[in-house]
């Protein structure tokens, strides 16, 4: 019979053919991806629903996704390892403790009142908004041979010393959340959320962008995962938002960069998986399938070796060798060589990850990336930011 | 001279035009023209720039519709009809020949919308090229050709469709002067052995002169003469022939105003008085070829022009300024209708 | 003017020696980086000399399937070029005789051609935005159920794309047939329907061929305008990029010279394209030129 | 010289009446012809237009658009615009930005294209050099634009050749940062990319333009700036107006080559629009356009004011 | 003939070309050609199409540059001057008016270049125009003006520079027949009236004839003859000008070659016998205004053509196929250099 294709939507960041084919040879599920920006996922589930049938997004766009009613709940009963799913994710709990939950927790946002409810569930239903993929914790990325000095806090960011050497996400929802680290880092300010500022609170964050811009302090904004990389390897930046894999490229050119753990703790992240309200028989029932698979561990390794975090973690575990797991989950030294997926040598032995183990990392997660309440108004803010 | 060879049982191309007219908007082109060329004639139509030449021709072949009045070819009015059915053939002024096609594939096209299959259609291409001897030029592209050889193809493209008329609009202006001098002598030829009308815009007297059996001389939409080429040029009908025509003096007597040629007129120096003569001043001198054109001011206000043989000049030259007197024998003076405007 | 080779003509050559270094300086940036070895950057200087990277790029480079976007932007550019010739030819055809509007369609012309890119392309996507809503509308409050089963949106590369494609190389097209059919001889018409051609039959005997070469340089252009345009096509584009967009997408994610490889590839394709159609002009007027000349020596 | 006054003479614009085809045809025969054109028109470019001037009275949330008439988003454009004073609003400064690359834009592509153009047209004699020197200029046009603008990067980049090149010759000492993601490489690419688009304009204007008018302008007594000036220039308005409409249309709606070669933090108006899509803002990126599209129909209105386009049809 | 203009004190225009040559690449133009043109001249350059009138023209203009030779006008040497400095002005063939400038702005145009005040050129330009009678028409543009118009627009505009040479390449080509007389006859008296050398060059035999002072006729970039309009009409150097300038039999007598008027041989019906005589049959009859001009194959091979007066041909005419024997008066035959060919 014909294998069945599923248009697996979403940025090219998320798109490993390895995986695809791996799918392919385990349940003969065919993935096509369709790839795009952050940004465009999001307009791209409102506006042509049709033109996937699975998408692999962020839960911090569900805010706007889910009153569309555009995608369906997930059934939690068709999901086999529902249970063992993150508690980072499903309660916001690293090993029981609570970590921050500013912003758009995933927790906050996990849950449909129904299947094709557009309200969040406070309490767990079987319906669930997004299966988790990947997710990690953002800092900043520096070049230490650029700079020559420990860095321990957002607030280096701005410092004037990196004048025309810094730069933040071109994702304004993010980008402000990078500044809002920074104001509070000064003390200039405390936010109640900084995932979901006021008018008042959007005003002065923005008021401390642009008077950085102005000062010159930003030599551009990045996009996506390899713009970031190729800044900092070029060394057109030295001191920018950024995420884990990403600072582990720039290292696999051999120019040093550090994944900078700081003090005021890490802007955190999730993706998973949603399908649209209209999926339905045959296809439906292979997105299932490729869902499973996808937590059944392959793939979970696969993106941990990249330096993400994988949804269940045990399975993930089966299919790492013992010195791997070691290495990239509980921030133990290298007995050997790093392998990334790909087989490229990512570390020598010896080599320990930048911010420890998962649970030192995820564990001191401070916030979320978000979509505000006054997100039209940030909107604005920020093409008055780009214009200043 | 067309009567000979319209009564010969083949000629074909009889031509009437009945009351035509045509106007674009409120402008009149052509007003209301009566004309009839006999079969297998060689037709020019002359006149100044404006006139309705190309508008009446254009109109015999269909190209435009006649506002009102008849056209008629070998006793069918072809009024209404399309320019295929009308049995004319057309020789556009820059040959309008396709670029792209060889000339056996230009002189075959008509034959091709017929419908005619290909072999024996570039047969006949074939056998028509022969006659304006272009046979081994068949396969060249018109660009490949000079000027009076496209000529001949446009020829032979028209004359494949067996015209009983072939409207030429100043089919030599683009060739140069040697060359025009050969294809008038050759287009005359073939209207002869064809024994068709030839119906041939031109702007030049010298090639009326030359061709035609009728001259019809028009002017502001209207026919202002027709006959022969003898006739026109030598006895105009009024002031604006004999004008047109040249080298006439259009000399007002007051009750009547008549024409004089040139070479008619005697011119002898200083004032001398006579009836029939007029004393002038010299105003210039022009070498003319076969004698002097001497130009004058009459002391009524008229310019005159006496053409001087070379040997009589030689003798006793004029100069600018001196004094002359011009006179005419009453015989070679005829009468102009409608005086002398 | 007079004396040929004067100190403008030197000042003017190098301006325009410099004008072409800058010009080509990128492409050429390009496609010697194209060949970097497989440990090269993006960036000079160069690390080995190798074709690694259009190998690479011939298995596939998985972020995104370059090779589809490339086979649906030449299948648009065709549809694009065909479309756009014959409904230039057509409206150039109109366009020489007075019709009631025809002022109308000019000056729409000429504004489709002048209004910026980004509003075009957000009207369309309004545009079928509403009739999408319309539908689905017309299908929730009738209860048809293929409707609400299986619509979801008119927006695609063949639709919204290629009506977005066609408002930027139309107003070209009509240009470059108005300025045919000016220099275009009326005679050539007058003399097939003189020599019995029907008015399909002129067109197509007579008017077609001698425009014709006129017709491949309108192709050539609305294949190029296609084959490259972004702004028009940026918020107009269904789920499915065109190459220049997931060009533009990959500009950002991609960390290898296998862009540029691709770079090369393209401009490499395009050329072949263009050149193509250079030659099979001159070697049609060659041919042409051939016929003849055998026939006869003495050309008179 | 006696060869240009032949192919001068040659391409000298049509006396002859309009290409006017054989009047005895259909009526109707115009309009069927025009149908096509006029179709693409009304459904890509007509309704769409429309569609965005009712939209930008629409009403939205993160989610929808709903039909609504009201003026806020025209208000929200404005936001502080007035109020603001002296402080220039976003809309004001992104407008500013926008105009001030748009007139350094066609300045530069203007002077430069006008040389080249003239060089093409008046210095080369034979005609095939002619258009061998065209193609060559319009040939990179085939390559992807976006790729030859990030092809700028590893030219113009902290360590890129440039600067190697800089450094290496001892002219500056640090490399040089605005040599990219600046004013200066969003201007340099938009010249780059646009040049062509007053070339090609501009040399048909110059190839129409008789060639004995220049030796007549010589002949008493003009000089070749003289002559520049006083012929040259006036009787290739209509191309130099083409060639700018094109490229003030193109620079006052990009956002892609400001955003890549600006490193995204430079302001233009199609740049704030293409957010607000991404947003799904479309009614005030909706009435964003609408404003867009009235200033450069101004500026083009203007433009057109002294000259005749058609003319050069 | 232009002696007595030339010794007149102020005229101007001695223009010398000695051994002049232009080559462009392997093809030479021009060919080492020497010329004399006396002061206040009318001279017109005669010639086929391609052999370098355009090009020697240019040369004394200064838009092309001599390979070799001098030119000298009014005893400066002016080869290397650039043509604003030479003292010429030139007329093109299309004119070369500036569109975009009106009339009067056009006639200013030199007086722009050299700075001099609105007012003050303006001024000039308007009496420049009135003596070529435009002065109502200053403010339009040379699109709104008749050919004629426009070309008298071109001539102010070049005299305004006060040239000692007017160089005009065939004006008239542009002109309908009947303006073109008109002008002719404007251009002249305007040639007499400023005393200045008009360097004239034309297709047409006619125009040469009316106005030349000086007649040269050139051929594959040489002088073939040069002398008044009379001298090189009715006494023809070579074969080459008795042919090109028409109306002249070329008759090879075996060891050398004369010319003979066609208006000068004499024409009986049948075979006749005699010395200067030849044997003939009739091939075409032509009417051409001053009598018919009968066409004949002469029976050793060649072409023939006599011009029989009207009367006389009325009285017997001529029909085609018959037999005639042509003759003419030794005294009006001239010897040929170079033979028949
Ligand atoms: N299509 C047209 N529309 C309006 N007026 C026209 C048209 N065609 C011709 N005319 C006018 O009709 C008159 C006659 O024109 P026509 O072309 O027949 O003159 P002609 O005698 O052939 O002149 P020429 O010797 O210059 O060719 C002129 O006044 C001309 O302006
Ligand atoms: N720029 C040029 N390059 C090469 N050959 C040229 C050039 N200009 C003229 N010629 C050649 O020089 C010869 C003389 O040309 P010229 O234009 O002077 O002839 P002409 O007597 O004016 O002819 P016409 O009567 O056709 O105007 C011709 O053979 C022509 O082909
Ligand atoms: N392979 C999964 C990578 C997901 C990266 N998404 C990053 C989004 C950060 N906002
Ligand atoms: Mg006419
Ligand atoms: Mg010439």
């Amino acid at each position: 019979a014909e294998p069945i294709t599923l248009r697996y939507l979403s940025t090219a960041t998320n798109q490993a053919p390895a995986i695809a084919d791996q799918a392919f040879k385990d349940i003969g599920v065919k993935i096509q991806y369709v790839s795009v920006d952050t940004d465009d996922v999001t307009k791209r589930i409102i506006t042509q629903p049709n033109s996937f049938d699975l998408v692999d997004t962020e839960y911090f766009s569900l805010k706007k996704l889910v009153p569309s009613g555009n995608l369906m709940g997930m059934d939690a009963r068709k999901i086999k390892l529902v249970d063992k799913l993150a508690t980072v994710i499903t309660k916001g709990e690293v090993d029981g403790k609570k970590i921050g939950d500013q912003g758009t927790a995933p927790k906050k946002v996990f849950y449909l009142e129904g299947q094709h409810s557009k309200k969040f569930a406070a309490e767990p239903t079987e319906w669930i908004t997004l299966i988790p993929t990947t997710y990690n914790a953002d800092t900043l990325g520096i070049r230490p041979d650029l700079i020559k000095r420990p860095i321990s806090s957002w607030s280096e960011l701005l410092n004037p010393e990196f004048k025309g050497k810094a730069a933040i996400l071109n994702i304004p929802s993010i980008g402000i959340m990078d500044a809002a680290m920074v104001v509070e880092a000064t003390g200039k300010h405390k936010y109640a959320d900084k995932g979901n500022m006021t008018k008042d609170e959007i005003d002065l964050t923005m008021a401390t962008l642009i008077e950085a811009k102005k000062a010159g302090q930003f030599r551009a904004f990045w996009s996506d995962f390899n713009e970031s990389v190729n800044l900092m390897a070029s060394g057109e930046t030295v001191i920018q938002s950024m995420w884990s894999p990403a600072v582990t490229a720039v290292r696999l050119k051999g120019i040093p960069c550090t994944f900078q753990p700081l003090k005021e703790g890490y802007r955190a992240w999730a993706s998973g998986f949603a399908l649209p309200k209209t999926l339905k028989g045959k296809q439906l029932d292979a997105a299932y399938e490729f869902i499973n698979w996808f937590l059944s561990g392959w793939a979970g390794a696969y993106l941990n070796r990249q330096g993400y975090y994988s949804a269940v973690l045990e399975t993930a575990k089966e299919h790492m060798e013992p010195y791997e797991w070691a290495y990239w989950m509980e921030g133990k030294p290298a007995e050997k060589d790093i392998h990334g997926p790909d087989g490229g040598l990512l570390e020598k032995a010896g080599a320990t990850r930048d911010g420890g183990s998962y649970a030192e990392r995820m564990g001191a997660v401070a916030c979320w990336n978000a979509v505000m309440d006054e997100n039209e108004y940030m909107v604005r803010k920020w093409n008055e930011f780009i214009a200043a | 001279m067309p009567e000979t060879a319209a009564t010969a049982g083949k000629a074909k191309g009889l031509i009437e035009f009945v009351a035509v007219s045509k106007s674009y908007g409120h402008a009149i082109a052509v007003d209301a023209i009566n004309l009839k060329i006999p079969a297998a004639t060689y037709c020019c139509l002359l006149g100044p720039s404006g006139c309705g030449k190309t508008t009446s021709l254009r109109m015999l072949a269909g190209h435009e519709i006649a506002t009102s009045g008849d056209i008629l070819l070998d006793n069918v009015n072809v009024t209404g009809l399309p320019p295929a059915k009308r049995g004319t053939a057309m020789m556009f002024q820059n040959y309008a020949l396709f670029p792209h096609l060889s000339v056996a594939e230009n002189v075959a096209f008509s034959l091709k919308m017929k419908g005619v299959a290909k072999a024996e259609r570039l047969e006949k291409a074939r056998r028509m090229l022969k006659l304006v001897e272009l046979e081994p030029y068949a396969d060249r592209l018109p660009a490949q050709l000079s000027g009076g050889q496209q000529q001949r193809v446009a020829l032979a493209r028209a004359l494949i469709t067996e015209p009983h008329a072939l409207l030429l609009d100043e089919p030599l202006s683009a060739l140069d002067p040697f060359l025009r001098l050969r294809v008038r002598g050759e287009l005359k030829r073939l209207q002869k052995s064809l024994a068709i009308s030839f119906v041939h815009v031109t702007h030049s007297q010298d090639e009326a002169l030359a061709l035609a059996d009728l001259v019809v001389l028009m002017n502001a939409g209207r026919i202002e003469q027709q006959g022969t080429a003898a006739d026109v040029f030598s006895r105009p009908r009024t002031a604006f022939v004999a004008r047109f025509v040249g080298s006439h003096n259009v000399i007002d007597l007051g009750d009547r105003a008549v024409a004089v040629r040139t070479d008619r007129v005697s011119l002898v120096h200083g004032d001398t008085d006579g009836a029939s003569s007029r004393q002038a001043t010299v105003t210039g001198i022009e070498f003319a070829g076969n004698g002097f054109s001497v130009q004058l001011a009459d002391d009524r206000g008229g310019e005159m022009s006496a053409l001087v043989p070379e040997p009589a000049f030689h003798a006793q030259p004029y100069q600018e300024g001196e004094r002359a007197t011009i006179s005419w024998a009453p015989s070679d003076a005829h009468v102009l209708e409608g005086g002398a405007n | 003017m007079r004396e040929g080779r004067s100190l403008t003509f030197v000042v003017l050559t190098a301006i325009f020696a410099l004008y072409v270094l800058f010009l080509y300086g990128p492409t050429i940036t390009i496609l010697i980086l194209s060949f970097q070895g497989p440990d090269g950057g993006l960036t000079f200087p160069m690390n080995g000399v190798s074709l690694h990277w259009f190998s690479n790029l011939f298995q596939g480079i998985g972020v995104a399937y370059v090779g589809d976007a490339f086979l649906r932007s030449l299948e648009l550019g065709l549809l694009v070029a065909f479309l756009t010739v014959v409904i230039s030819v057509m409206a150039g055809l109109a366009f020489r005789r007075r019709f009631r509007g025809a002022n109308i369609l000019f000056y729409t012309a000429i504004a489709s051609l002048i209004l910026p890119s980004i509003i075009v392309s957000l009207g369309i996507a309004l545009e079928f935005r509403i009739v999408d809503d319309a539908i689905k509308a017309l299908g929730d409050n009738y209860g048809i159920e293929w409707i609400q089963d299986n619509f979801q949106t008119l927006v695609g590369v063949f639709t919204s794309g290629l009506g977005a494609h066609l408002t930027w190389t139309l107003p070209f097209g009509l240009l470059i047939m108005f300025a045919v059919f000016n220099r275009f001889n009326p005679s050539y018409e007058e003399a097939a329907r003189d020599l019995g051609a029907t008015p399909w039959q002129t067109f197509r005997h007579v008017v077609l061929p001698i425009i014709a070469p006129s017709l491949v340089g309108v192709a050539l252009f609305g294949f190029t305008l296609s084959w490259d345009e972004i702004a028009r096509t940026s918020q107009a584009i269904g789920a499915e990029n065109t190459l220049p967009l997931q060009l533009e997408g990959m500009t950002t994610t991609v960390t290898t010279p296998v862009i540029y490889a691709l770079g090369t590839v393209t401009t490499a394709i395009s050329m072949a394209v263009i050149l193509g159609a250079i030659a099979i002009l001159i070697l049609v007027q060659r041919h042409r030129a051939r016929r003849g000349s055998d026939a006869g020596k003495g050309l008179v | 010289m006696a060869a240009s006054t032949a192919t001068a003479t040659a391409t000298l614009p049509a006396t002859a009446p309009a290409g006017a085809p054989p009047s005895v045809r259909s009526r109707w025969a115009p309009y069927w012809q025009a149908a096509p054109l006029t179709a693409v028109f009304l459904v890509f470019f007509i309704l769409p237009l429309l569609a965005t001037f009712i939209v930008s009275f629409w009403n939205y949330t993160e989610y929808s658009i709903e039909p609504d008439f009201k003026i806020q988003n025209y208000i929200d454009v404005f936001d502080k615009c007035v109020s603001g004073l002296p402080d220039l609003c976003t809309t004001f400064k992104t407008y500013i930005s926008t105009l001030k690359f748009c007139l350094i834009v066609w300045l530069s592509t203007l002077v430069l294209g006008f040389t080249v153009s003239y060089y093409i047209a008046f210095e080369i004699r034979r005609p095939t050099t002619r258009l061998i020197l065209a193609l060559v200029c319009t040939i990179p046009f085939w390559t992807s634009n976006v790729i030859r603008m990030i092809s700028w990067i590893p030219l113009l980049g902290r360590n890129g050749l440039i600067n190697q090149m800089l450094i290496g010759l001892g002219i500056v000492r640090d490399p040089q940062d605005w040599l990219l993601y600046s004013d200066f490489s969003v201007i340099l690419a938009f010249v780059h990319l646009n040049t062509v688009f007053m070339i090609v304009p501009i040399v048909n204007s110059m190839s129409r333009i008789d060639r004995s008018l220049i030796e007549a302008a010589y002949d008493v007594g003009a000089t070749g700036w003289q002559t520049l000036t006083n012929v040259v220039i006036p009787l290739c308005k209509t191309g130099i107006a083409i060639g700018s409409i094109f490229v003030i249309t193109v620079v006052m709606g990009d956002f892609i080559t400001i955003g890549l070669m600006g490193g995204q933090q430079i302001a233009s108006i199609g740049k704030t629009i293409n957010v607000e899509i991404s947003y799904l803002q479309f009614p005030i990126a909706a009435a964003n356009a609408i404003i867009l599209l009235a200033v450069v129909m101004m500026i083009i209105a203007a433009m057109v004011r002294f000259v005749d386009i058609r003319k050069e049809l």
